[in-house]
């Protein structure tokens, strides 16, 4: 059979599609690439399912999208992957993000949480040095000491694009930090909160003395190249971003990149998150059985292994099961030990400080997050690019949330 | 020249292209329509049954409306400044005889050729990124601080990119209406009396209004529903947010279909506003 | 009876005009020398223009990465396939407006083109649900009538004016002379607005070449073309410069290489046949 | 073959009645010209004949047979358009041809006629080139070509010679008079030119407002003009019209007479006047002059004739070509 | 002022010489008219007048001044273009004040001469329409009344009226010709049409590619043309030029006759020949006659004459009125 996958222009994808024949060889399926851009993605297999229009048989979707999808029953269940797959290898974590209702919806292709990336050779310089589980108060105080905008070095590199995935990633995890969240336990939207106003204020001020230009136009993209052309003091960003910016190739600072854990402002919650790209397969398609055979085959160990002896143990997708990190060849990579802790410290059934009604890090797993998130964001963007005040951005965010809230009638 | 016969064969020959383009206008809108009376979220079940006006209300009421509307406007006719003000001058630069005109006129087509995907990434990261793009480049070799286009400066950017993109058709046209002006009546100006300027402003002037026109009208079909340059450019923030773009956040991102149907209703209804408004002026100058 | 004009001024107009073209064209010239260029080079400060260490190593990496041919086969299918469906419909029609005017005539025609004031997006929902019914997802027959649905207005109208150029005494005769109604479009009418014709094929083959929200929305892998393609290199991680350039520069250069072989046929579309 | 009899017709065009109704008999072979101020419906009632329009009300056969609503292919007749109406491209041969072919004509046949034709009309030599890459004259030459080889019953010709020069349209002129003496066919002619229609026509049928004032051969219209409108309308330049005093004189509400039939004198006549314009071409004089009990008076005079802006002269008209009108305008005998 | 001097003006277009050294002496007041077959340089001539094009060498003198490359507009000349150049966006009052307004003329005087020029032109009606909503004659006029209102030295007219249809060009022409007389201003005209040049000319220029062949007033080109072509270019009908043995009889290369000088007759006459075309106008009768030993010559008589398509006839040509050429085609006096 040809099977439809629809996947994101990650890296580690590309290389997946690389791998193609290896599928082709061992199942005799052949294999469609749909690669899109992540917001093209989105649009597009968000559209598919839910109009049952079966254009794809798998798809490439994230932790928020797997248990509204799930819960709608248009997913196909992937609970009964053969014992040789062997579910109970994938991470907890990862694998309570992808299900509904104790069913697992989707299976992790890599995961990642969010960590601080930063350059020995400049926190050296500034006279500081790096503990494991950095509060933010030094990392702010660390940011500006490494400033030095005369040589376009900028002491932190933080999201600023925005965007439910983009810079409300970032924020909504780092929030948590700050004991902010999203709504009360009544669904009522918190931006009015005091935690909130903290949060964004020492944001924008931080970017605003430490920031590179044009923060806030930037994403993962834009931060990951000033990262690797070394105008980056420090990066907090997913985990994944580890293996490029220590990749001699791009790099021009690989051998100068030390890990810490995101940090926290001591209310007992770190401003990481937990993510995965995850492969699913529609409900109703024609395909069941070829996708299901392909999902195995990219989320096993031994596409992992497939992938270390083409490319390298420092390129296997990470992050998605155990096995991976009680590898003894994975063990000598230095963000190895970094990223599980981050991957293990977030709870995404319990993110914030204050309790909340939703499950989700970063984001709330209701559908209507996307949409309010992204708008925020832009709020927050134009915020960061000067526009507005702190205080006009989260009124601003307050009332197109709570509008949203009732629109979509709670 | 009309016969019974012809008159009938004219309607039947008209038929495929007026029900098809009736059925294209039909079908998706009275779908839309239907869809705008109803709470439909497909996150959520799909239809959840009608809701009347409330849908309309509330897409008005967002805070986002009216700055989409003005987004949108201010989009259109800056666009139309420029291409109109620049395809002048340019119409007037290329009707000149010089030597090369064939490849210039090439050079200026170009851009047209482009996809507006590309464009817009093209501008964006190779261009208008404030660290690595060429005009950042440009800025700091004369020492000025780089421009962070997309953010400080962002509706100037987007007009910049659609702008570049739509010149070339301003300046195709307003040359060809330039050509056609019969030299005698240049002439004539000039044994009046009139000097370059001013034969400018009496004669050429006058004489492009009906290309003007032209570029005007069709510019503004094209330009009411420019979506690809937003989504790759800011998507939508900074004060880009067109009403075309605020009708994808609410169907596609926050997937309620009711209520962004109901947006693409009032985007009808924006659009036939200009264009019955432009039909007004263009109309009579258009012999269509 | 043009004046003739002294060497100077056609030095100074030559100079200026080449000037603003280059400047017009640069964005294009600076992509295409960019996707030969290293992804280092493409963002070293200060930028090289042409002295780099040319390299095809870009385009290597994109064809590897999608098969460009099938993307480009769909992209020429699709444009193709609904410029030459849409110029069907249209010749019959803008046969009869141009030639058996009536009253209403000016409004069906405007009335045609507000059709394109509709806003994609607000329709997206129906439309994939009408393609889902009908099965023509991801196939090129449904991007062929979408598209040529978006361009007929333009193409009716376009034939239109080019018709009306046309002097309906030669209809008459051929009308005398016997022949009928097809035989007086398919030999005469159409041989004579070939030019006509021909422009408006390129400019609507231009225009659904570019098409980027249907052709994106409605096709997945079988059907999808170039504006797909490059959608999945637009912000990948890491560097992409260059990459993306290559990208760029094989997405629009078919239709780039067509515009300027047939640039006369072009300019004279591009007015739209709205001025003479 | 070829008579064309149209019996109360009419046409409108939504409101207006262009054609109020019409009766008209043209015989086989005859050369029919339709002469008549601009707008007055010359076209279209050649139009009407061609089958181009519909006629609102009335029939027309041809040749004895109904043919009020027969295609206008069916008719059997050919038209040659002002503007000539080439296929521009096709060579001349194929425009030749169109109508053979139209017609499913057998090739062999077809080439026959086309050569002959050719021949005829002297375009051997042009036979492949597009009409593109012809003077006005031999384009002329293809339009009638292209009319001649369906041997038509009837030849229409709606102003065939308006866009030519001077100089050509007299060569043209010949020519399409001696080809209808080769094929005598029957021929309807439109022109607005006074010289056409006076060399040309058998018989001039005189049209204003859609309705015939007068039927006749070229010199019957000439020397016996029906009523007013005839006789400004026949001849160049106009014949002078005088009403008044001088025309109760000869029992007429108006008197008429041409500005060739009158002598001019420096001395004496019956008329006296004051020149107003006096334009020697050579050949002749033609002299405006300014009378106080006439008006204004044309006055053609053989070779040059010596006078001035403002010199007084004497008028004699040729009592023998006097024409006389009623109130009514019309002309009284 | 008026007074136009030419001398040793040339004209090239790249390598193209299109008017040789050419001397022209126009004097104030005078109406002339530059006539010559299409392409000859008339309208580079006026062109070069007006400023419109540099000449290539030699100087232009306007009332004793030294013009050459003074800018059109200070020249204090008028120009009417052939398609008129009317502003198509203005009303005819706007257009004709154009020259004022640029000019920087107080608006009351602006007023009044508008009105004046209107007057004059018969334009008062028309004043607040567009040109597109006038007649060919209406426009004709509003480009005259844009002329005249500037009170130029000179007028120059490029083929005015040859866009207008052939009733409108009489009135026309004698409207231009009083304006002359009115203004008595220097009046430079450009036409191909005989009738024009022979009717309003005080002095013609006859111009062969670029070069004068004949000045003179419009009676002594008609009489004494100077060489073959002249002879030729003037009359219409042309000339009736013949060789050969009957030239030599008179001495002469090549004899010429206007067809207004022949008397035809049925029965006897000094030359035989054949009717191959007889037009019947009413006023007069064109025959074209073929001779063997004369070839076809054309002959025009008076009234009507009844003959037809082959009949034999006898030609009497009026010996006073005959013109001889020698080889070099100059005439023999
Ligand atoms: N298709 C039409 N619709 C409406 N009115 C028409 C149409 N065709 C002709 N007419 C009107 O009918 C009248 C006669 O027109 P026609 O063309 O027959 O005149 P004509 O005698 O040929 O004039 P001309 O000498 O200018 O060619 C005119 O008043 C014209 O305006
Ligand atoms: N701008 C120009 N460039 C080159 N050649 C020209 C130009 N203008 C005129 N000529 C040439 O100069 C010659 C004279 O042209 P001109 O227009 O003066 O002729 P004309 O006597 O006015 O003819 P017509 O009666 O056709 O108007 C022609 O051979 C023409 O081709
Ligand atoms: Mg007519
Ligand atoms: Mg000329």
């Amino acid at each position: 059979d040809t099977i439809t996958i629809a996947t994101v222009n990650n890296g580690d994808m590309i290389r997946m599609q690389g791998l193609t024949e290896d599928f082709t060889a061992k199942t005799g399926h052949e294999v469609e690439w749909v690669t899109l851009e992540e917001n093209v993605l989105r649009q597009r297999v968000t559209t598919d399912i839910s109009t049952k229009g079966g254009a794809f048989d798998v798809m490439t979707i994230g932790m928020y999208e797997t248990p509204i999808w799930g819960k709608n029953g248009w997913l196909v269940s992937l609970d009964d992957l053969p014992a040789e797959y062997n579910a109970d290898d994938i991470l907890p974590a990862m694998r309570g993000g992808l299900s509904y209702d104790g069913t697992m919806y989707a299976a992790p292709f890599y995961g990642e949480s969010s960590m601080i990336m930063y350059r020995t050779d400049l926190m050296e310089k500034a006279g500081l040095e790096m503990p494991d589980a950095p509060t933010w108060e030094f990392v702010a105080d660390a940011a500006r000491k490494m400033t030095d905008k005369e040589n376009e070095v900028y002491g932190i590199c933080l999201r600023g694009k925005a965007g439910w995935g983009e810079n409300m990633a970032f924020l909504t995890a780092t929030s948590n930090a700050f004991g902010a969240r999203w709504f009360d336990e009544n669904w009522k939207p918190q931006f009015d909160s005091p935690q909130w106003k903290e949060t964004l204020t020492f944001y924008l001020d931080l970017m605003n003395e430490a920031g590179p230009p044009g923060a806030s136009t930037n994403g993962f993209n834009e931060n990951l190249s000033l990262f690797q052309q070394g105008k980056c003091g420090m990066w907090i960003d997913a985990t994944v971003a580890a293996s490029f910016v220590t990749n001699p190739d791009d790099s021009t600072v690989a051998d100068k990149v030390g890990f810490a854990l995101a940090p926290d402002t001591g209310l007992g919650k770190r401003g990481n998150w937990l993510w995965a790209w995850a492969l699913a397969i529609p409900a109703g398609t024609q395909n069941e059985a070829a996708a299901k055979e392909f999902i195995q085959w990219a989320t096993s160990t031994d596409y992992i292994e497939l992938v270390a002896e083409n490319e390298g143990w420092a390129n296997v997708p990470p992050g998605a099961r155990i096995s991976l990190y009680e590898n003894e060849n994975y063990k000598d990579i230095p963000f190895a030990k970094m990223t599980l802790e981050s991957i293990l410290s977030a709870d995404p059934n319990n993110p914030t400080v204050d309790p909340v009604p939703y499950v989700g890090v970063q984001f709330a797993a209701i559908p209507e997050f996307a949409g309010i998130a992204t708008e925020v964001g832009q709020e927050f963007s134009a915020a960061l690019a000067g526009q507005q005040t702190a205080e006009e951005a989260l009124a601003k965010a307050q009332a197109l949330t709570s509008d949203a809230m009732e629109a979509a009638g709670y | 020249m009309a016969t019974q016969h012809s008159r009938s064969a004219a309607r039947l020959m008209m038929a495929p292209a007026v029900i098809l383009l009736l059925g294209w206008m039909l079908v998706p809108l009275s779908m839309t329509v239907l869809f705008s009376f109803k709470k439909y979220l497909p996150m959520r079940g799909g239809d959840l049954g009608w809701v009347g006006f409330d849908n309309y209300v509330r897409f008005v009421s967002s805070s986002a409306f009216w700055p989409s509307v003005q987004a949108t406007l201010l989009i259109v006719g800056g666009v139309l400044l420029i291409t109109v003000v620049l395809g002048v001058v340019l119409a007037l630069l290329l009707d000149q005889p010089m030597w090369g005109q064939g490849i210039v006129r090439i050079l200026v087509i170009a851009p047209f050729f482009v996809m507006p995907t590309v464009s817009a990434l093209v501008w964006k990261n190779m261009f208008m990124d404030p660290v690595n793009g060429l005009l950042a480049h440009v800025w700091k070799f004369f020492g000025a601080a780089p421009v962070e286009w997309l953010s400080q400066a962002s509706m100037q950017s987007i007009i910049l990119i659609v702008s570049w993109q739509w010149l070339p058709f301003a300046t195709l046209i307003l040359l060809t209406a330039v050509q056609s002006l019969d030299s005698e009546q240049l002439e004539a100006a000039e044994m009046d009396g009139a000097p370059v300027f001013k034969r400018f402003w009496y004669i050429i002037l006058p004489h492009l209004a009906r290309a003007i026109t032209v570029v005007v009208l069709i510019q503004t079909i094209f330009l009411l529903s420019i979506f690809a340059e937003i989504f790759v450019t800011t998507q939508g923030s900074f004060g880009t947010k067109t009403l075309t773009y605020l009708i994808f956040q609410r169907v596609l991102e926050s997937q309620n279909v009711g209520l962004g149907s109901a947006g693409g209703v009032y985007a009808i209804i924006l659009a036939n506003i200009v264009a019955i408004f432009l039909m007004r002026i263009v109309g009579k100058n258009l012999d269509a | 009876m043009a004046r003739a004009v002294t060497n100077q001024r056609k030095t100074i107009n030559t100079i200026l005009a080449w000037a603003v073209g280059l400047l017009i064209f640069f964005p294009i010239l600076w992509t295409i020398l960019t996707s030969f260029k290293t992804e280092a080079q493409a963002i070293s400060d200060p930028p090289v223009f042409l002295f780099f260490d040319w390299t095809l190593e870009n385009y290597a990496v994109v064809q590897e990465r999608s098969n460009y041919m099938r993307f480009l086969w769909n992209s020429v299918l699709i444009a193709g396939g609904s410029t030459l469906l849409g110029v069907i419909i249209a010749v019959p029609a803008a046969w009869s407006m141009a030639f058996v005017p009536s009253k209403r005539t000016k409004d069906i025609l405007l009335w045609m083109l507000s059709t394109k004031m509709l806003p994609a997006v607000g329709v997206l929902y129906p439309i994939y649900l009408i393609f889902i019914k009908f099965g023509i997802l991801d196939s090129r027959i449904g991007l062929i009538i979408v598209l040529m649905l978006i361009n007929l207005p333009i193409i009716i109208w376009m034939l239109y004016t080019y018709f009306k150029e046309i002097p309906g005494e030669i209809l008459e005769a051929a009308r005398m002379d016997g022949a009928t109604l097809k035989e007086e479009i398919l030999y005469v009418l159409t041989p004579m607005a070939i030019p006509g014709i021909a422009s408006t094929i390129l400019l609507n083959f231009i225009l659904a070449w570019n098409e980027a929200f249907w052709t994106l929305n409605l096709t997945a892998a079988k059907a999808a073309p170039l504006t797909a393609f490059i959608a999945s290199y637009s912000s990948p991680e890491g560097l992409f410069y260059a990459k993306l350039s290559a990208a760029s520069t094989m997405a629009i250069a078919p239709i780039l290489i067509l515009g300027w072989f047939s640039q006369k046929q072009l300019v004279r579309g591009l007015t739209f046949g709205a001025v003479k | 073959m070829g008579s064309i009899t149209l019996s109360k017709v009419t046409k409108s065009f939504g409101e207006a009645q262009v054609i109020p109704p019409l009766d008209l008999e043209i015989n086989d072979g005859e050369f029919v010209v339709f002469v008549g101020p601009s707008g007055c419906g010359k076209s279209t009632l050649l139009r009407l004949i061609a089958g181009l329009e519909d006629v609102s009300s009335g029939e027309i056969s041809i040749d004895g047979v109904d043919a009020t609503s027969l295609a206008p292919a069916k008719r059997k007749l050919a038209m040659v358009f002002q503007s000539y109406a080439l296929y521009p491209h096709m060579s001349v041969k194929k425009n030749i041809a169109f109508p053979l072919k139209m017609a499913g004509m057998d090739p062999a046949e077809q080439e026959k006629r086309i050569a002959n034709a050719a021949k005829v009309l002297n375009l051997t030599d042009y036979i492949d080139r597009r009409p593109g890459q012809l003077s006005g004259g031999q384009r002329q030459r293809v339009a009638i070509g292209r009319a001649i080889v369906r041997e038509p019953e009837a030849f229409l010709f709606d102003e065939p010679l308006s866009n030519l020069d001077a100089a050509l349209r007299v060569n043209m002129r010949a020519e399409i008079s001696e080809l209808h003496q080769q094929l005598a066919t029957t021929m309807i002619y439109v022109t607005h030119d006074q010289v056409e229609a006076m060399t040309m026509a058998d018989k001039i049928v005189v049209l204003r407002a859609g309705h015939i004032e007068q039927v006749g051969s070229p010199l019957e219209l000439y020397e016996r003009p029906r009523n007013l409108f005839v006789a400004g309308f026949i001849g160049s330049p106009k014949m002078n019209l005088i009403s008044g005093a001088e025309a109760a004189k000869h029992d007429a509400a108006t008197i008429g007479i041409r500005p060739e039939h009158i002598t001019l004198s420096k001395e004496s006549g019956t008329w006296a006047g004051k020149v107003g314009l006096a334009e020697h071409l050579g050949s002749d004089t033609f002299s405006r002059i300014h009378s106080d009990e006439l008006g204004e008076i044309t006055v053609r005079t053989i070779g040059d004739f010596a006078i001035k802006h403002g010199d007084t002269v004497y008028m004699t008209p040729d009592m023998s070509k006097l024409h006389r009108f009623d109130a009514d305008g019309l002309a009284i005998r």
